[in-house]
């Protein structure tokens, strides 16, 4: 049971604690972050790579639920949690040299500690805090720079979320004023009356307020700004890792309670709109990081049109559409690091970083779906999804997902050519190799993913079966309320 | 405009709420995981004040995360204010204000402490005996703006505090493999020494508590000050 | 429906929230929005903490009352004491960075900022500056037919 | 391993020779040897009289089963591909490439770019289900761009506005998938092929939109022929050689395998549209007769020769498709025989005017004259070509059109053979102004010593010459290959002999027509040069008129503004329609662009959040 509670523990004892040791030995305190970062990846990783056959569930203090607060680590939860790890390593600041190092580094490991949390948890109240320290810390982070930019943005990105936190707050008080439960195993037991309008008003109010952070349409206006000022390493992990975690929280909701009702539709139609708005006006941005930030609301989007789909199948594209986002936007995010400036200013860049441009060019093309890379497969599942469903919505977000994604390959290879252009002075670009090795080492994970398609489908399908099954939840987490239901029919 | 649409949508969205609450059964609500921990919270955990029964062990996860968000805050806002220095213009109180404060803060002190310690039995634990805390040593700065407090041993305090709420949850994941479970016994109930580790979580989240509310209090204060 | 006590507390606490959110979504200036944005969340705390009261009902405290007497739900009050906690976190980090945007900008005006926001960035990144008479993103979509080459 | 793996593995293999090796000394040989070999392997597979053959291998992807099966045509639309591929590295093997590489490109890239084309057209031809399908397509279409976007400047906005077309065009067959596999339930083509009748009118319209215009982008069918004469005439010599004779034939490869082998002909001609007279079939003979004529006409207008043959390329993609909608044998017949007779004639003629840029520098039909003497046996070909462009005997596009008029006539299409015939007249005003400004008339004095085109470019110039003429004479030997693809299709077959085709009509037979016309010439050669008067020889800047020296400088030869009266005639009923359209499209995106990026621009935009609260309020109740 270690691993489900070591790494959401760890990482806040290692907070608690980075300020006063910083204050003894800085070398000590900038080494606690990886060290139990890396910790939480050695004991995740096992439990990743060979998952084990019944889903890990951890009755916090021994209450047995729904008393306590329980965590449930099926195959899905444990791999998001691994990627946390791997991804917070992965876009730590290992240079470092902030004059708030410590702060800094406290921080980031509130953000990964609440970042596991909302992927292992199973009540509700507790992700909803999660979920808060998730916003909390990120306010932190992305106003790190402490330029007027950076706190304008912040405050409008700390607005939003406040409001939508208010508003999720209400979805949970109005659930738990109908079943007086906040455990979701419980909530999934008897969904039917969550199933009225007060039930799905409350998963309503749930969506915009989670949808925030998953940069759903009306509540995403702060994500280009937020990435435009933030440092890089934090809208990667923003865009790439929390933005998936908070729709983690709709899927479970999706899955035990509103699976047969409209709840579908209105993300279906919420991700049109949200994949239309981020796909257009990337066209019209100008600089590289407002521009990936649109694409990964466009990209969201088809996150949140993939899980409306219904059944297994919207589970299964769901996760791929989300780890292949995950991957990709996460890497784009690592080379706006340096590419941080106009597109304008970026032209000829491939002269002197040409494996740079290279990668950009192969993120790319997976993110518009070309085969035979991965985000090809996940894009036709989704299509082939969305024509399976037939009604009027599902082929307008067909006809949607196909009209912005010729617009995307457009923009994107319109600067991808600009990368390529010989100029005179051409930009310096990376200073290092180190640099963009973030993104490298996931443009390599992409690679092998491209060529060992099939062995990930599988392991996609098993961790599906399991997500997509409500009543191995329950069973899971309540063995005697299934018995009990058995028993009466 | 903007305000005749904010206002159709507010009406709109009341109209809403107010036919779907009062159809739900209010006054009355189901009792599910309350009505279990009504039932048998007095014996499992040993507390007399079930609200902290379910805030340090029943839910001991959410206060854990919801001190970590108070944490982060706290830093955020050392982050957002920075570090330089800056000098508070704010002028000495007047000897009633000062007079008072020095009044204030051991009756403070105590009552916070008290509150703190009997969270398990009355009302009240340690976020509000923390918030009490964190008046008494904010008190004696309002009073005496130019003196301040000592940011470092605040997150000093800040961070052994939160230190020590995970430690007894580690203890108790070693000891009875199952993190934050309490133990040392369950006491008398209705008994100061009772309900196990709860008052020393309590204590923690009360130290916690206060220094970051009061380290919270004086950089927002010292924030107003000019810029040296 | 007679208007009982409970109902007048939920009407209150959806007031509460209305009123809150009303401010937030009217107003521009960031203070006040801070201050609705508090309004809002007592009003949803109220209703968090409504959502166990039962009617008559004594406090959840054991040997407080008499021993046979219903008491209320415990767990809406722990969650409104955290829930109380992360809005009271929020809006110190939201009070923060108003009074460093104050210093920055000199004011507190939404418009304003988003306006110097969108200004700034507009100069980090090197671009022009928005609503400004300048050339759209990029080339149009598709660039017309290429001039024919000139002469070597 | 049967032959299809060993072909697969030689073009793979060849593509990796062109990365590893591209920029070294011995790219061209080991990469004419590549192609080669898999010309050979071709050869072996004997997928054209024999039976099909399945590669060995097939990948299962998300269940989705992907298999490789060539037939019969699948190998010719291979042999084009493998042909076109020899030829145009050969040409670009040589001196070309050394100064290409001197202007400072990579011999490497483009090497690499053009076997990427190839290995990606060997992969598409031989699909057995849409995934496999739609992998090739991709592939050839990012290959494509990448060898279109090599020069940078203009061929890389041309290239750009490729992607644009190309890339809306793949996502409305990724639709067009879709819907296929939530009715079949599968991609393969057995049971989209058996699931196909079952479906409505309605469903096949939708289809036919989606794929017609997915792979007519390709062809470059009417609305959305825009983006190919550019990108074409772009891109550097081999390549655009290349891209000519095979590339845009994709399309019709695709269309060919879906419309006919799979809805069938019959299906489509019961397709009526509703308050019309026209079904399915008629409507896209119509757009095919559109193509045939808008392009060629704006050819017309074109002052740069790649320019002006690259529009006729998209123009002549309009009389296949023609040809195989009639659907009787011989209309099919020509239809198919016309995509090989056009590629062995696009090639000839590009790869002529690319000698003339290669030794002149520049494809200006203004700036350009009176090279016949120089360079006469690039003047040979480019006169071959374009008699054989224009469908005149005996050269091979005779035998191809002639084929689809014949069918066009008997099966009582005459509007149609009308318009056919329009752009058959168009195509052969404008190649007179071509081969009449690069060759004939007024030398340059810049040009007065300009050489014959060298014999690395001469050799594929001269042995494709022959062949057109050769396809012209004995058309027996392709009417075979295309009368297995007919069959393997399910259209009639073609009943052919070595000089042509009998019909119920008679045939004809161009043994008899090129010889006659051959004994013509002679004829006229013998009275030409044994009754002729004695002749002098001068040289071409020794010019008099009226008894006065012409100097050089002094331009005297008509040839800007050719067609000027017709062209007053017809230029206001076509100009710029179809630009305007695209224009009009891009400004709809950039206005939506405007408009959705103007909700990122809101100071205080809660309120949409709220709005949405309150939608999602309504909607539940």
């Amino acid at each position: 049971m270690l691993p489900l509670i070591l790494p959401v523990v760890l990482p806040l004892l290692a907070a608690f604690l980075v300020m006063p040791l910083a204050r003894m030995s800085a070398l000590i305190a900038r080494a606690l972050g990886p060290i139990v970062l890396t910790t939480s990846l050695v004991l995740l990783l096992p439990c990743c790579l060979d998952p084990p056959a019944q889903p890990l569930v951890l009755a916090i203090g021994n209450f047995a639920p729904p008393l306590g607060i329980v965590f449930y680590g099926d195959r899905l939860a444990l791999l998001f949690a691994n990627a946390v790890a791997l991804f917070f390593l992965l876009f730590w600041d290992w240079r470092g040299g902030n004059p708030q190092q410590a702060r800094q580094d406290a921080l980031m490991l509130l953000l990964a500690a609440s970042a596991t949390g909302l992927a292992l948890s199973g009540d509700l109240f507790n992700l909803y805090v999660f979920y808060e320290l998730a916003a909390v810390a990120s306010f932190g982070l992305v106003s790190l720079s402490g330029t007027g930019p950076a706190l304008v943005a912040t405050v409008r990105y700390l607005l939003v979320s406040a409001f939508g936190s208010v508003l999720a707050l209400a979805g949970i008080a109005l659930l738990y004023l109908q079943t007086g439960t906040l455990n979701l195993a419980q909530l999934g037991i008897d969904p039917e009356p969550l199933q009225g309008p007060a039930g799905l008003l409350a998963f309503g109010l749930m969506v915009i307020g989670f949808g925030v952070k998953a940069e759903l349409f009306p509540l995403n206006y702060w994500v280009p700004e937020v990435y435009a000022s933030a440092p890089a390493r934090i809208s990667a992990l923003l865009a790439g890792l929390i933005s998936k975690l908070a729709v983690l929280i709709l899927l479970r909701l999706l899955v035990l309670v509103y699976g047969d009702t409209a709840a579908p539709q209105i993300l279906l139609f919420l991700g049109i709109l949200t994949i239309f708005f981020g796909e257009f006006s990337a066209w019209r941005a100008q600089d590289f990081p407002r521009m990936i930030a649109f694409s990964s609301i466009g990209q969201l989007g088809l996150v949140f049109i993939a899980f409306s789909l219904s059944g297994s199948w919207g589970v299964l594209a769901g996760i791929a559409v989300a780890l292949h986002h995950l991957l990709v936007k996460s890497a784009l995010f690592g080379l706006a690091h340096r590419w941080s400036g106009s597109l304008q200013a970026l032209t000829g860049s491939a002269q002197r970083t040409p494996l740079a441009a290279a990668l950009f060019v192969l993120f790319a093309l997976s993110l518009i779906g070309v085969p035979p890379l991965p985000g090809f497969w996940t894009k036709i599942l989704v299509l082939a999804g969305l024509a399976q469903e037939g009604s009027a919505l599902a082929f307008t977000g067909l006809g949607a997902i196909l009209l912005v994604t010729a617009v995307e390959a457009h923009y994107l290879f319109r600067f991808a050519l600009q990368l390529y252009e010989k100029v005179e002075n051409a930009p310096a670009g990376f200073r290092s190799f180190w640099e963009f090795l973030p993104s490298l080492l996931l443009g390599a994970a992409l690679l092998a993913v491209t060529l060992r398609i099939n062995p990930v489908a599988d392991r996609l399908r098993a961790i599906t079966q399991q997500a997509a099954d409500r009543s191995f939840y329950i069973t899971q987490v309540f063995p005697q309320a299934a018995a009990h239901r058995k028993d009466q029919p | 405009m903007r305000n005749l649409a904010a206002v159709l949508f507010i009406g709109g969205l009341g109209f809403f709420l107010f036919v779907l609450f009062f159809r739900l059964p209010l006054g009355a609500p189901p009792l599910v995981a309350g009505a279990a921990i009504l039932e048998e919270g007095g014996e499992t955990v040993g507390a007399a004040n079930l609200v902290t029964a379910v805030l340090l062990a029943y839910r001991g996860m959410d206060t854990l995360g919801e001190l970590s968000i108070l944490f982060a805050a706290a830093t955020a806002v050392g982050l957002v204010l920075g570090r330089r220095q800056l000098v508070v213009s704010d002028p000495e109180g007047g000897f009633i204000l000062r007079a008072g404060s020095d009044l204030l803060f051991p009756l403070l002190l105590v009552v916070g402490l008290y509150v703190i310690l009997h969270g398990h039995l009355t009302p009240g634990g340690g976020f509000q005996g923390g918030v009490i805390l964190a008046a008494a040593f904010f008190v004696p700065v309002l009073a005496r703006p130019r003196r301040g407090l000592d940011h470092g041993l605040l997150s000093f305090v800040e961070g052994l505090a939160g230190a020590a709420f995970i430690g007894i949850g580690l203890w108790a994941l070693f000891a009875r493999d199952a993190f934050l479970e309490p133990l040392l016994g369950k006491g008398v109930l209705g008994h100061l020494f009772s309900a196990g580790t709860l008052p020393l979580l309590s204590m923690a989240v009360g130290l916690k508590v206060g220094a970051e509310l009061a380290g919270l209090m004086t950089s927002l204060m010292e924030a107003e000050g000019r810029e040296s | 429906m007679a208007l009982d006590f409970v109902s007048i507390l939920y009407i209150g606490a959806l007031g509460l929230l209305l009123l809150g959110t009303f401010g937030l979504v009217t107003t521009t200036h960031l203070f006040r929005l801070i201050l609705a944005l508090a309004l809002a969340e007592a009003g949803v705390n109220l209703l968090l903490i409504l959502s166990g009261y039962r009617g008559g009902a004594q406090p959840p405290i054991l040997g407080f009352g008499p021993q046979d007497m219903p008491m209320v739900d415990p767990i809406p009050q722990a969650l409104v004491l955290t829930a109380i906690v992360i809005g009271v976190g929020v809006q110190a980090l939201a009070v923060a960075a108003a009074v460093r945007i104050y210093r920055r900008y000199g004011t507190l005006d939404l418009v304003a900022l988003k306006a110097h926001l969108e200004g700034d960035l507009a100069r980090k990144q090197g671009i022009a500056p928005p609503k400004s008479a300048e050339k759209p993103a990029g080339e149009r979509p598709l660039s017309p037919v290429p001039p024919r080459p000139q002469e070597p | 391993m049967n032959a299809l793996d060993l072909l697969f593995l030689l073009s793979g293999a060849t593509l990796l020779c062109a990365l590893l090796f591209g920029r070294t000394r011995w790219a061209a040989p080991l990469l004419l040897l590549g192609y080669a070999a898999q010309f050979v392997a071709l050869l072996q597979t004997n997928a054209l009289f024999g039976e099909p053959i399945s590669l060995s291998w097939s990948l299962v992807v998300l269940d989705q089963p992907m298999h490789w099966r060539y037939d019969a045509l699948s190998w010719f639309f291979a042999l084009i591909t493998l042909g076109a591929g020899f030829l145009s590295t050969g040409y670009g093997s040589g001196v070309w490439m050394r100064d290409y590489e001197r202007a400072g490109h990579s011999a490497g890239v483009l090497h690499t770019a053009l076997a990427a084309n190839v290995f990606s057209m060997v992969l598409l031809v031989g699909a057995e289900d849409f995934l496999s399908l739609f992998l090739g397509w991709e592939l050839l279409n990012w290959a494509t761009f990448f060898l279109m976007a090599l020069r940078g400047g203009i061929a890389a906005r041309a290239a750009l506005r490729y992607l644009g077309y190309a890339f809306t065009g793949g996502m409305a067959i990724l639709g067009a998938m879709a819907l296929l596999y939530a009715q079949a339930g599968s991609l393969e083509f057995q049971p989209i092929r058996e699931s196909l009748p079952q479906m409505s009118d309605g469903q096949l319209w939708v289809l036919l939109a989606l794929l017609g215009s997915g792979f007519g982008i390709k062809m470059g069918l009417l609305p959305f022929h825009l983006w190919q004469a550019p990108a074409y005439a772009e891109t550097p010599g081999p390549g655009s050689a290349f891209f000519s004779a095979v590339s845009a034939r994709m399309g019709l490869y695709a269309m060919l395998v879906f419309f006919v082998g799979m809805v069938g002909l019959a299906r489509l001609v019961q397709m009526e549209i509703p308050y019309t007279f026209l079904n399915g079939r008629d409507l896209l003979a119509w757009i095919a007769v559109f193509t045939i004529i808008f392009p060629t006409y704006t050819a017309l207008q074109q002052q740069d020769a790649r320019y002006l043959l690259a529009w006729h390329g998209i123009g002549q993609g309009g009389y296949m498709v023609l040809g195989v909608l009639v659907g009787t044998a011989e209309g099919s017949a020509g239809g198919l025989l016309h995509i090989f007779n056009h590629a062995i004639t696009q090639v000839a003629l590009l790869m002529a005017v690319f000698a003339v840029l290669y030794r002149t520098g520049t494809t200006d039909l203004n700036r350009l004259g009176g090279l016949v003497a120089r360079m006469p046996l690039t003047f040979l070909t480019l006169l071959f070509g374009i008699i054989s462009l224009a469908g005149l005997p005996p050269m091979a596009g005779f035998v191809s059109k002639l084929l689809v008029y014949r069918a066009l006539l008997f099966e009582g299409m005459p509007l149609l053979f009308v318009g056919a015939i329009i752009g058959t007249l168009g195509t052969i005003l404008s190649v007179y102004k071509l081969i009449h400004n690069i060759f004939l008339g007024q030398l340059r004095l810049e040009h007065e010593s300009v050489q014959e085109a060298p014999l690395s470019m001469l050799i594929p110039m001269l042995s494709l010459s022959l062949l057109i003429f050769l396809a012209g004479y004995f058309p027996g030997p392709t009417l075979s290959w295309v009368a297995a693809v007919q069959a393997q299709l399910g259209l009639p077959v073609v009943n052919y002999h070595l000089g042509g085709v009998y019909d119920a009509h008679g045939g004809f037979n161009m043994i008899w027509i090129v010889s006659v016309l051959l004994a013509g010439f002679g004829i006229g050669a013998l009275v030409f040069f044994g009754l002729g008067g004695p002749s002098k020889r001068v040289h071409q800047l020794d010019n008099y008129a009226g008894g006065h020296f012409l100097y050089a400088e002094n331009r005297y030869q008509y040839s800007d503004h050719f067609y000027a009266g017709l062209m007053h005639l017809i230029g206001p009923w076509y100009r710029g329609s179809f630009q305007w359209l695209e224009r009009a499209l891009g400004s709809i995106v950039d206005f939506l662009a405007h408009f959705t990026n103007g909700f990122y621009g809101i100071a205080q935009p809660l309120l949409w959040s709220l709005a949405a609260v309150l939608g999602i309020a309504v909607w539940v109740f």
